[in-house]
């Protein structure tokens, strides 16, 4: 019986955890098969749970977030037999699989969907915690924005530090409506469950926002650009597929493997021209084939398009 | 006017826990009279008053008002029947002025502003009836005690309140403000008000009282026409007991001085200097006492010589000078230096009511040598064994070094504090008001202890607010009197009359440090305000 | 920093100030009669939870503006039996507040939502179930009229109905307190309960409507946390407004306008923290967020401290009135 | 005159208190849908089932144990310090300032320092608002509380900012260097084939704990300095009379209550999480708040209600991990227990000793009571 363990976000943050939470949902309605679920309320209960899994025979154990990393790496040898799965970390033991994202490739798309719809020529980013994977979104975003637009502006901002900036819809609307009087007429949040407060925010001061991880065009239909697809539930999915067989390594989900997207539906389809679709999907096939690079700020902690 | 009595009590029980306040009292109280009430302090007397005030639910028992029966569940119900109280501790707001006080409880409409100005012109009118001068927009805490009291006379007579109970009004006034007072209540009875009076002052019963009853140990035991009753009658009905007031000593022999006070000020937190230049000296063998109405700088006096209050000035031990102000000025310093001292409140400072008895004993001298058990440890045992010894030497009953000290009755517990001190030996002994709330017979010991204390050849400096105290225990009297010393007297050179007026601060020119440089007539100063 | 980013800095001030200001007034009335009460963040959290979950259910956010305030009174009931009726330690009775919130708000939430403790998003239910920013009249022509047009325009137009009652409620406090017959009773019963008492005047009586005041504001700070400035709750969202109201309250002495230029003051502050850009074009150093994030509390300790003027809390104040030891 | 005897006040009422407590936390449970006589059974088997349940409980005990001894002790003093919380993530960063930057060869070395950096930070955290207390009059519990949000910050900024190793995501230091490995549970007791106490964080602090209650007992009730902390407590105005200086009372009770606060890092940082995260302490200084309540100050019933605390939280974690109560029903118990045990003292005490009262008047005078003075 495989387990799956929730980040702090909790399961229904609409975005990062609630696409796992689909993927293993989609696993056990295809399979019938059930599978234990924890949602964490406090950082001492991530080596708690893994263990308790891990003792209880759940196999494999996939978790969701960065901030699993040391805590998977101390905990995998003592379970030699059992698989886990990580997502958005690299833990080098044998018996674990991390999965990482090329969430720069996808930022791309969506930058440079915004870029094209601009029309006061300034957009905004508003990332959770501050941390270098949230810059690689940013990174991603304004260089897709700045390659549809050369002219246009991005405004960047972190809703904080802290593990609580996943979590503070609060001050993501504020931040929203801030970048908005700064002349932002679209925003990208790459916040977790405070992106529900930023979506809302934008839902309401009549703008355009993106979602991100899951489809989030469905929260507020015609407003929600469009969102970047991370596909954490393919993960999950796949991770509970190949079960006690899990594949270990090392496992980049790029848009090459349809691992990162654009989110195209009824609920934002009036708001997206054919035309844009068109650069989008061409700007795709050139960062497929290699012909276009885009630069990722975790390779070198620096982005060329944007200022932190 | 009825016949009825203005007030008639029947039956009244009350109980706090396990203390018995007051059991079964009964008493009448006829209209147009002062009525005064006497007992010992914890006799029931401030319960009984609240009880009749709605203050306090009564357990069992009926009051009547002008022959109705009435219940008094609250103060409120109270002030409807008429009836209006000055409490022992004044009830008012310290930082509202004095209208807001007068007129809380008693507006007129949910808007304030209305009545407040017709509470203004009210006040005026009343406090021209009654020579009653106050500022309605003074705040309470800027205004002296004897001023927070008119104001507290005034809320009753804006209540229009026929009958008029007084806990103790004078024991923080001096005795000129006391002598307007008892002119108002004159006054007030005169224009057929009933007027119940507390007071501890025998002199001010026979002096203003129609009627007066005795409580004791929460029972009435006696209600008597004033004019058919003496002093020494109503100090017997007080105790239970006849009265022994002198205490049986030899005369002093001073040996060299101990105690050399020079020049002393002190200044309370908010400012007031409440000591203003004392000097004194007290010699081995000799006890020399502090006479004064309370708050005249008595209190700070002790503090300052026992350590817990900063001061300006010299102090001298057998010759060596002692920190006022330093890192030595704490009461172990003083410890150190053979200055003991038994403190004016037991309750507050002489003792903690909730630890037992042997760590009372040790309470301030946990420190010596005697209770370690080494560097780190005290010796627990060691103190135990101590306190059953002064416990046993000092007859507190029970002897039982493991009571709580709330659980010791008032005298039991003035006893523990006077062994701890005493059994010192030390070379100053401060003494404050040894035998307040304190029985006859405890008393007895007690001066007997301090006497043999003294005929040890020690120095003892006695504060007391009871002027037969003072003039039954001390060799030497000083009299203070807004924080400076009026005169001081011989013990048996001096009678009541001439300390009284000293105390009021009316001194006559020849001994007096103050009229040096005057010109050699009466003078009369002004009272401090009280603590 | 140009005027208009001031006047939106300003703008989100006056959102953040709001909940403050709500909580702030609630603990005056609270404290000024006596009660000490650091429980205002866990009454301000069961309103937001109970305001945006009715609200949710009945799709009517002044239904679930009453059941916030229902929510908050329940445990100023709870705060009163236990300082006022059995005498307890206002304090620790704050504290037990605090955490019971904290637990069964999100217990009740995963209950009846199972979404980890949190609502659903309000704006799932129809326009009414949360409350609107209201655009005043003329906002919009107002907006190119120069500068006080502006801030007609960006600051004043524009709020939902909350913040206009929260602002009204500073000088109706004021009023109440010094120019009414209950405030002058409320006011004693915080400096000296026996005068009160003596005055025949319930003690009890005057300090449970006190506290059941504070309940009632202390319901619209959490209501307008998740149904005016969120769209619904999210566990532990209050994230300690309730102890930077009280914080607040210290800094305004206890007095209801002070109140209001302290809630300002640290909305401010908050409004400040989440635009670094801004801070540090105007000041010219880097501030870290965290020192702006502390600085209401450091404030405060400074100001208790007596170093910029004193605060004296009412006399009475934490300590129950006990007439019979 | 007491109306009860001792007994009765230091182990009837709090027993009444709690049992009230948990009747509630049931009907809470039941409220949710839950069977409360199962959910007793998971926590129970998870906590005390197993000695890996044990190895949980009596790692959160520990850390329970300290904070509890903090609030006490500050308690002894009539100081309400509920700065535990704040203490105790300065005495983390101590810990992790000493583990990260003294290369020790031996954990025998690295504790006892690792002990002083703890207690030293934590205690220098409470020195603010104790000096603040006895010099200028602030009230320690606001001045606690607005500590607590600073120390917040402090973490975040030294976490952020100062202490994050390069790249790495996490707001947490790197983990400490081997040689300040505390010896867990595990190593410590496992003897042949199967480890006991596999993987729980119980450690040797647990010992520290232990003997910390015994040293807080004899501080309080066998030294000078514990008398005069306790005199303090119960009336300032005999203190000053008896020459106990109110400001030095003030400021050691309070350096101990901050230093036993601190102290937990040992138990949290070194002993279990081996780096600094940002939410080591979790609650635990409130936690103190109930457990000192509870245990009355007395450094036994400390460690007692410290025990239940742990149960509790280890068996709210089984509880939340295998059923769909969530973990926030400890809260709710732990906020039950501070009220019943805390603000709601009186509604116990009131009708018991009422009780007491009743069955005394009609019994003749017991031995214990008071013999009045013959005369
Ligand atoms: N509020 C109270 N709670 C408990 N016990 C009380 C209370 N008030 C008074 N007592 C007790 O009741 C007894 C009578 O006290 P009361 O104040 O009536 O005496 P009193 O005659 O006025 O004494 P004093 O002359 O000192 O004013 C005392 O033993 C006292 O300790
Ligand atoms: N406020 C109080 N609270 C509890 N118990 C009290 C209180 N006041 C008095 N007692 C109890 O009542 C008993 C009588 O106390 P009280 O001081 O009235 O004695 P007393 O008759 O005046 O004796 P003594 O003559 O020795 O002073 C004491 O044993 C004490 O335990
Ligand atoms: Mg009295
Ligand atoms: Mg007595």
């Amino acid at each position: 019986e495989p387990a799956l363990i929730f980040d702090l976000g909790g399961k229904f943050d609409k975005s990062f955890n609630e696409a796992a939470f689909n993927g293993a949902q989609r696993w056990a309605e295809e399979t019938g098969g059930t599978f234990r679920e924890i949602e964490l309320t406090s950082e001492a209960q991530r080596e708690q749970a893994l263990r308790r899994f891990a003792e209880a025979g759940a196999n494999p154990v996939v978790m969701t977030g960065f901030a699993f990393g040391s805590v998977l790496d101390e905990v995998a040898p003592d379970y030699p037999d059992t698989k886990f799965a990580i997502i958005d970390m690299v833990v080098d033991q044998p018996n674990v699989r991390s999965v990482v994202f090329n969430e720069h490739e996808g930022s791309f798309l969506v930058g440079m969907m915004a870029g094209l719809k601009t029309e006061s020529g300034t957009v905004g980013f508003i990332g959770g915690m501050d941390i270098p994977l949230i810059r690689k979104f940013a990174c991603g975003y304004a260089q897709g924005v700045v390659a549809a637009n050369p002219d246009a502006t991005v405004i960047a901002n972190m809703t904080g530090t802290t593990p609580a900036a996943w979590n503070d819809p609060v001050k993501g609307g504020e931040l929203t409506k801030a970048q908005i009087s700064q002349g932002a007429d679209i925003v990208y949040a790459a916040a977790g469950g405070t992106g529900v407060g930023v979506l809302q925010a934008a839902a309401d001061e009549g703008i355009f926002s993106i979602g991100v991880d899951s489809n989030q065009n469905y929260l507020h239909p015609g407003s929600v650009l469009t969102s970047m697809l991370k596909r954490v539930d393919v993960a999950v999915y796949e991770a509970m597929s190949q079960g006690t067989d899990l594949e270990t390594g090392f496992n980049v989900m790029g848009l090459a493997n349809y691992g990162v997207g654009v989110a195209l539906d009824e609920n934002n389809e009036a708001i997206v021209s054919y035309d844009m679709l068109a650069q989008v999907y061409a700007a795709a096939d050139k960062i497929v084939s290699g012909e276009m690079m885009v630069h990722d700020y975790m390779s070198d902690d620096s982005c060329p398009a944007l200022e932190f | 006017m009825s016949d009825a009595p203005a007030i008639e009590l029947k039956g009244i029980s009350k109980a706090f826990g396990p203390v018995q306040a007051n059991k079964d009292i009964s008493i009448r109280v006829m209209p147009g009279t002062i009525h005064g009430i006497i007992g010992e302090n914890g006799a029931g007397k401030s319960t009984l008053m609240s009880i009749l005030y709605g203050f306090y639910k009564a357990d069992s028992g009926q009051v009547f008002i002008n022959g109705k029966e009435t219940t008094i569940p609250d103060s409120q119900a109270a002030i409807a029947a008429g009836i209006g109280m000055v409490f022992q501790h004044f009830k008012l707001v310290e930082n509202f002025t004095v209208l807001e006080n007068v007129v809380l409880g008693a507006e007129e409409g949910g808007r304030l502003m209305p009545s407040l100005s017709k509470a203004r012109k009210l006040l005026t009118e009343l406090a021209d009836e009654y020579e009653l001068n106050v500022d309605p927009d003074k705040k309470i805490e800027d205004i002296g005690v004897g001023m927070q009291q008119r104001v507290e006379i005034l809320k009753a007579l804006y209540r229009k309140a026929e009958i008029l109970i007084l806990d103790e009004p004078t024991g923080v006034l001096t005795p000129s403000e006391a002598d307007h007072l008892f002119r108002i209540l004159k006054g007030l009875k005169d224009e057929g008000k009933t007027i119940i009076l507390i007071t501890h002052k025998l002199r001010e019963i026979m002096d203003v009282t129609d009627t007066v009853s005795v409580m004791r140990r929460g029972e009435m035991t006696a209600t008597v026409k004033t004019k058919e009753t003496s002093p020494e009658h109503l100090a017997e009905l007080m105790v239970g007991r006849k009265v022994l007031l002198r205490v049986d000593k030899k005369p002093a022999t001073p040996y060299a001085k101990v105690l050399e006070v020079k020049n002393l000020r002190v200044k309370d937190d908010a400012g007031v200097e409440r000591l203003k230049g004392v000097s004194l000296d007290v010699h081995g063998g000799e006890i020399v006492g502090i006479a004064g109405v309370a708050g005249n700088g008595q209190s700070e006096l002790l503090e300052v010589l026992g350590g817990y209050r900063k001061a300006k000035g010299n102090v001298m031990i057998n010759g060596e000078p002692i920190d006022l102000t330093g890192r030595k000025s704490d009461g172990q310093s003083r410890r150190a230096k053979g200055i003991a001292h038994v403190p004016e409140d037991r309750h507050r400072e002489g003792l903690i009511l909730d630890f037992q008895a042997w760590e009372n004993i040790a309470f301030g001298y946990h420190n010596d040598p005697a209770y370690q058990k080494n560097r780190w440890l005290m010796d627990n045992r060691a103190i135990r064994q101590d306190t059953a010894d002064k416990m046993k030497r000092f007859d507190v009953r029970p002897p039982n070094p493991h009571l709580t000290a709330k659980n010791f009755s008032g005298g039991n517990q003035q006893k523990i504090v006077l062994a701890r001190e005493i059994e010192r030996n030390p070379e100053l002994l401060l003494v404050g008001q040894p035998t307040r709330g304190v029985d006859i017979g405890a008393i007895e010991f007690i001066h007997q202890q301090l006497v043999a204390l003294r005929d040890r050849g020690k120095a003892i400096l006695l504060v007391s607010v009871e002027l037969d105290e003072i003039m039954s225990l001390a060799d030497r009297i000083i009299v203070m009197f807004d924080g400076q010393i009026m005169g001081e007297r011989i013990a048996g050179q001096t009678d009541e009359r001439e300390l009284g007026l000293l105390m009021a601060g009316v001194t006559d020119t020849g001994r007096s440090p103050l009229a040096q440089g005057s010109t050699g007539a009466m003078r009369v100063g002004n009272p401090g305000r009280g603590a | 920093m140009d005027f208009l980013t001031f006047l939106q800095i300003s703008d989100t001030a006056v959102r953040f100030a709001i909940p403050l200001l709500f909580a702030c007034l609630a603990g005056l009335f609270s404290e000024r009669a006596g009660i000490f009460d650091i429980g205002l963040e866990g009454k301000m959290l069961a309103a937001a939870f109970f305001s945006a979950a009715i609200a949710a259910l009945t799709g009517n956010v002044w239904i679930g503006l009453l059941a916030g305030i229902g929510a908050s009174m329940a445990l100023s009931i709870i705060h009163g039996l236990a300082s006022i009726t059995f005498r307890g330690n206002q304090l620790i009775s704050g504290v037990a507040i605090n955490f019971l919130a904290a637990g069964l708000t999100v217990l009740i939430a995963q209950d009846w939502f199972r979404q980890g403790g949190r609502t659903p998003s309000l704006s799932d239910f129809g326009p009414n179930a949360r409350f609107n920013s209201i655009t005043l009249p003329y906002a919009d022509q107002m907006q190119d009229a120069g500068p006080l047009g502006l801030v007609y325009a960006e600051l004043i137009s524009g709020h939902s109905i909350l913040v206009y009652v929260g602002f009204l409620m500073v000088p109706l406090t004021w009023y109440i307190l010094f120019r009414t017959r209950f405030g002058l009773r409320l006011r004693a019963v915080g400096e000296n309960p026996a005068a009160v008492d003596t005055a025949g005047v319930s003690v009890v009586g005057l300090r449970y409507a006190a506290v059941a005041i504070c309940g009632i504001l202390c319901g619209m700070a959490g209501a307008y946390l998740a149904t005016g400035l969120q769209a619904g709750f999210v566990k532990d969202m209050s994230s300690g407004r309730g102890f930077i109201a009280l914080a607040a309250l210290i800094f305004a002495k206890w007095r209801p306008w002070y109140a209001l230029w302290a809630c300002l003051l640290f909305g401010f502050l908050q409004a400040m923290a989440l635009r670094p850009d801004a801070v540090e074009r105007l000041v010219q150093i880097d501030i870290p967020g965290q020192l702006l994030d502390a600085l209401p509390y450091i404030l405060t300790v400074v100001i208790l401290a007596g170093f910029v003027g004193k605060a004296i809390p009412p006399r009475a104040g934490g300590e129950p009135y006990v007439k019979e030891r | 005159m007491d109306v009860m005897p001792k007994w009765a006040d230091a182990l009837l009422i709090p027993l009444i208190s709690i049992l009230i407590a948990f009747a509630i936390s049931a009907g809470v449970i039941v409220a949710i849908g839950e069977d409360p006589v199962a959910a007793l059974n998971t926590m129970v088997t998870g906590a005390l089932g197993s000695s890996y349940g044990w190895g949980y409980t009596l790692y959160y005990t520990t850390n329970f144990i300290f904070t509890g001894l903090a609030v006490a002790v500050a308690f002894h003093a009539r100081m309400f310090n509920i700065g535990g919380e704040g203490q105790a993530m300065l005495g983390g960063v101590g810990v992790a300032l000493v583990c990260l930057f003294i290369p020790f060869p031996h954990w025998i070395l690295a504790l006892p320092v690792a002990l002083i950096g703890g207690a030293l930070f934590g205690a220098a955290w409470a020195a603010i608002p104790a000096y603040l207390q006895a010099k200028r009059g602030s009230h320690i519990v606001i001045t606690t509380i607005m500590f607590n949000f600073i120390a917040g910050s402090l973490l975040v900024f030294l976490l952020v900012e100062v202490l994050k190793p390069a790249g790495a995501m996490d707001p947490a230091t790197a983990k400490f260097p081997e040689g300040t490995h505390l010896p867990t549970f595990q190593d410590m007791f496992s003897f042949g084939e199967k480890p006991a106490f596999r993987g729980a964080p119980a450690n040797v602090t647990f010992f520290i704990a232990l003997l910390s209650c015994f040293a807080v007992w004899l501080l309080i009730w066998r030294t000078r300095l514990g008398y005069a902390i306790r005199a303090y407590g119960h009336s300032e105005p005999a203190a000053l009379y008896a020459g106990i200086s109110p400001t030095r009372i003030i400021m050691i009770a309070m350096l101990i209550s901050g230093g036993l606060s601190g102290m937990m890092a040992i138990n949290a940082v070194m002993g279990e999480a081996e780096r600094l995260v940002l939410n080591s302490v979790e609650g635990a200084g409130f936690i103190g708040i109930a457990v000192a309540l509870m245990g009355r100050s007395h450094p036994l019933g400390v460690l007692l209600a410290a025990l239940l605390f742990g149960f509790l939280y280890q068996g709210g974690a089984e509880l939340s991990l295998w059923t769909n109560v969530p973990r926030e029903l400890i809260v709710v118990i732990q906020a039950l227990v501070i009220l019943f045990t805390g603000a709601l003292d009186n509604m116990v005490r009131i009708p018991l000793e009422k009780l007491f009262l009743m069955f005394r008047r009609k019994s003749p005078e017991p031995a214990t009571t008071v013999v009045k003075p013959a005369e």
